[in-house]
């Protein structure tokens, strides 16, 4: 039974497809050119990184069970319900408008940049080389989306405020990424997975430097927003999930 | 020198095959014909990203997803690629732009079509890109340097789309009898408005001698409208599926398809605005673009902010 | 082979269904309480006439195909994609605001209202029957509207300008409903069926005369959107039922 | 009339079972508490529309989604009985909507979580239903005229919902597997936040005890969330569920079910603001009242324009 490894893997594969799937709704739509081909990169690698983590996932569910019907990439991202992802609210959340994808992005890319950094050094080879593999883009991301909030944040009075308002919008979620679920405890005391407590510091140091570079207040502390981990949502999951799902769920078993 | 021998200058260098470049003395029609083209080009590369990017969330899986994401992008780069061919003659991006939005520039009328099935997005790749390329492919012998050079970057990403969408109506033609019924739905519905695609018929076209004379343009619509039927007439023998025309047959004789009458009532009748898409494609744009202001007058404001700062600095 | 009769009443049901499913999308948003009620209220009476239709229908089928899987009002709304939808595509645009809603109810409604007029006296007993008894609602429905058109259109400048964009908006949209499908051809020739081109003169009176009430200008003749009765639809159909047929996609042969 | 004499006579026909009416004269602690108490009952009906209305365009039946529909609807009605009765209380209905948007009024605070599944519209009906009526039987016999006359009203339609609730948890517990998961795990997240619908413990709660003298309210917080523990422990065996309280157990002795001890950090949290939707719910509500501005604005110009008209008219 390697049912932590398969949550834990299936956590990371959420976290990208709903970030993925999110951004993926601006392209065509960005406010430039050049970045919406930005986002819309962002959100390729983030699809890249979700399908090696459900491959991988979908290996070890075959491997737990091979009588079973197979489980595949496609299957664990289209035939589940919002009970059964776990990826953090705040992935999840509408877009709102450019500034608030770009701080989301930023948040986001901080988290996942420290993350990666201690998880290609890993005991599971797997998740190692899919850090590594993953942590040049994420290196992007992050350089990316820190510009752009501190370029938003020092720029007009209007894109001024329309990032504080991002800020209010979305600080409240930030804290879920660092409550550790419990298949993240299991996971490190399997000794393959990463501790979030353990990122929290380095990550409120990097916003706090970006933040203020960009003229913003970081804001006071507060309650923080979970559930997402343990499967249980914003409102806003199921009209994601209905949209991305349509075509598996009404045409059951056909090949695309 | 004169302007007659400027302008013999430039229809020797045509004449012989050598590009024309940004610097280089080039008549007003020859620049104004350009800038209309290509921006168009552009334009039509960017509000293209709209009806497949109606897919996107929905694609049918992981894989489609992915390569249909870096479909949209494509479009986006080439369209940078083409507005900065643009700029090359003049022409400011925010002007081209602004041409756009307020409905004076054109841009191909196909994408004034809707996509309603997962099928079309293969139709689209297939039969729109497959369209769009053998024009790209004749421009990148185009006698202006910067526009043929885009074209050669963008034909080399753009046969590959088509292949993708070939394979996706692929798939639904070995599918379940309702994938079928979609695959062949979609190539019904996309395919006149394809063969639309390469404008009016020769003789009826308002720019093509001209052009021809200039060697922007290497072939007529009717060559190149040929050339795609009987590539399409050959490829949709593999899908197993039929073209919705009655007409499309063999001619041993010409050694091409014969095919049925276009209806020119529905092409002009799109291109004056009356397309199932028309105004959303353009209130989509128009609202991108009015959402997009504050970000790009943010942009700026702290480029100057920190021009200004590394001023002080020097100064100091 | 009741063909003819099974189309026409898919067409009179998916016609209430959507847009009973759109007007349903303002409930608890609506600009007054009271509104957001009588909207509603006809949401749901559109949606008892979409399944009066839909029961016809599977009944018939269900003659028809004694040994195939019965379909169900549940079947026929929820387990056909869109290109076997034959509403107008009026039905499925976007709400836009208040005013533009209000605008297509009218339209509708003014549609609606003669068509049932008609169809009370239809050879086929069962339509003859549902038009019968949604004719009363309808009066209502077309009451309301109109009444909220003048009021719109008769109010603020501002009122007045969005009630001329929410026209703008709408009436290349009006003219498809006047254009028989061949279903509609074979149901006049078949007795039971009404002949849309026959409503059209009086529709027109109709909206004339509020749309000068109103002070609004009946926009001069253009090229109508045509396709939603063949089941060639706007791009907004689909997200329209990925969401209302989620469940019964993701949950196959599941009782509710 | 002296004050205390004029209070004296409120008291004693209060004490009489006698109806306090919108014209009788009543202290104006009395008129405050109740203004608060009913524009709070009036709010929530309201922010309650929202959990169950995102849902409707998602019903997984035609039925179940006229029952919903409809269901909502009865909020709405009930808002507005509710909203008439503070009129009489000399709020105005703009005032009492103006506190809410702004912050100033509050609103049940289960309506501040979330929706999840079709499961969830169930136990809201169910539990949330269940527990706000029994507050309402309580209120029918309050002791203002107009409040109590609402409450009547309300409670007709609200058990009516209490039943249509159960049974869509009953045909979820007699489906698939994952339909029964759905079940239990909506009955899971519900269950502890009805309970708290019932208020603070006795003795920790603010405005009981005058609330109780002026026959404002007859039961108090403990006896009605008791009298909801016994009701709901019995219902739920019928469904084959389970309430997750391990502590849930009958009592022979006092013939009362006993039950766990409430999560109330977690109850205040919700209170200030800090539930999974309460940012979400007053954005909406707020939206909401925003966008429709200018329809309200309208109305009131062309009945203005009509009445002038009309007074044209009997000058002429």
């Amino acid at each position: 039974m390697q049912q932590t490894l398969i949550n834990y893997s299936l956590y990371l594969a959420d976290n990208s497809l709903i970030l993925a799937q999110r951004n993926a709704e601006w392209c065509g739509h960005g406010p430039i050119l050049e970045q919406d081909i930005a986002l819309t990169n962002i959100s390729l690698d983030l699809l890249g990184q979700a399908r090696s983590f459900y491959q991988y996932a979908a290996q070890l569910i075959n491997t737990d069970n091979p009588s079973a019907t197979p489980a595949s990439e496609d299957s664990l991202a289209y035939l589940r319900d919002v009970y059964n992802f776990r990826n953090c609210l705040i992935t999840e959340l509408p877009n709102g408008d450019w500034g608030q994808t770009i701080l989301r992005q930023f948040f986001f890319s901080s988290w996942q940049f420290l993350l990666y950094q201690q998880m290609k050094l890993s005991s599971d080879q797997t998740l190692a080389a899919i850090a590594e593999k993953s942590l040049k883009e994420v290196t992007y991301h992050l350089r990316w989306s820190s510009e752009w909030v501190i370029r938003l944040g020092d720029g007009t009075e209007e894109s001024h405020n329309k990032m504080t308002k991002a800020l209010e919008e979305l600080w409240s979620f930030t804290g879920e990424i660092f409550e550790p679920a419990p298949f993240e405890k299991a996971a490190v005391e399997a000794g393959f997975g990463i501790d979030p407590v353990s990122l929290k510091d380095a990550w409120m140091q990097k916003v706090t430097e970006i933040l203020q570079e960009a003229t913003l207040t970081v804001p006071a502390p507060r309650w923080m927003q979970t559930g997402g981990k343990e499967g249980k949502h914003s409102e806003h999951l199921g009209f994601v999930l209905a949209e991305m799902q349509f075509l598996q769920r009404a045409y059951p078993n056909a090949t695309w | 020198m004169s302007v007659q021998e400027l302008e013999k200058i430039f229809q020797q260098k045509i004449d012989q095959e050598i590009k024309i470049e940004p610097k280089d003395w080039m008549p007003d029609a020859y620049r104004k014909t350009l800038v209309r083209q290509i921006s168009q080009h552009a334009h039509s590369e960017i509000i293209g990203m709209l009806p497949e990017g109606n897919w996107i969330t929905r694609a049918p899986s992981l894989k489609r997803k992915a390569i249909l994401l870096a479909k949209v992008q494509d479009e986006a780069g080439h369209g940078l690629y083409l507005y900065a061919a643009t700029e090359t003659l003049g022409t400011s991006r925010e002007q081209t732009m602004d041409d756009l939005i307020s409905g004076k520039a054109k841009y191909s009328s196909i994408f004034n079509y809707p996509t309603l099935t997962w099928g079309d997005i293969g139709a689209v790749g297939w039969l729109v890109d497959g369209a769009a390329i053998l024009n790209q492919v004749m421009l990148c012998r185009t006698s202006y340097g910067p526009y043929s050079r885009a074209n050669i970057r963008i034909c080399k990403e753009e046969s590959f789309h088509q292949r993708q969408g070939f394979e996706i109506l692929l798939v639904l033609s070995q599918g379940t009898p309702e994938q079928k019924a979609i695959c062949q739905d979609a190539i019904n519905r996309w395919w006149w408005p394809s063969l639309m695609m390469f404008g009016p018929k020769d003789g009826e076209s308002t720019h093509s001698e001209q052009s021809t004379i200039w060697k922007i343009k290497r072939k007529s619509n009717d060559e190149l409208r040929q050339q795609f039927v009987n590539m399409i007439a050959e490829q949709v023998k593999i899908l197993g599926m039929t073209l919705p025309d009655p007409d499309l047959k063999y001619n041993e004789a010409t050694k091409n398809y014969d095919f049925g009458e276009i209806d020119w009532n529905e092409f002009w009748n799109v291109v004056k605005g009356n397309g199932p898409c028309n105004k959303q494609r353009l209130d989509t744009r128009r609202k991108a673009h009015e959402n997009g202001a504050w970000v790009r007058a943010a942009a700026e404001a702290h480029a100057a902010k920190r021009a200004a700062r590394k001023q002080q600095q020097q100064v100091a």
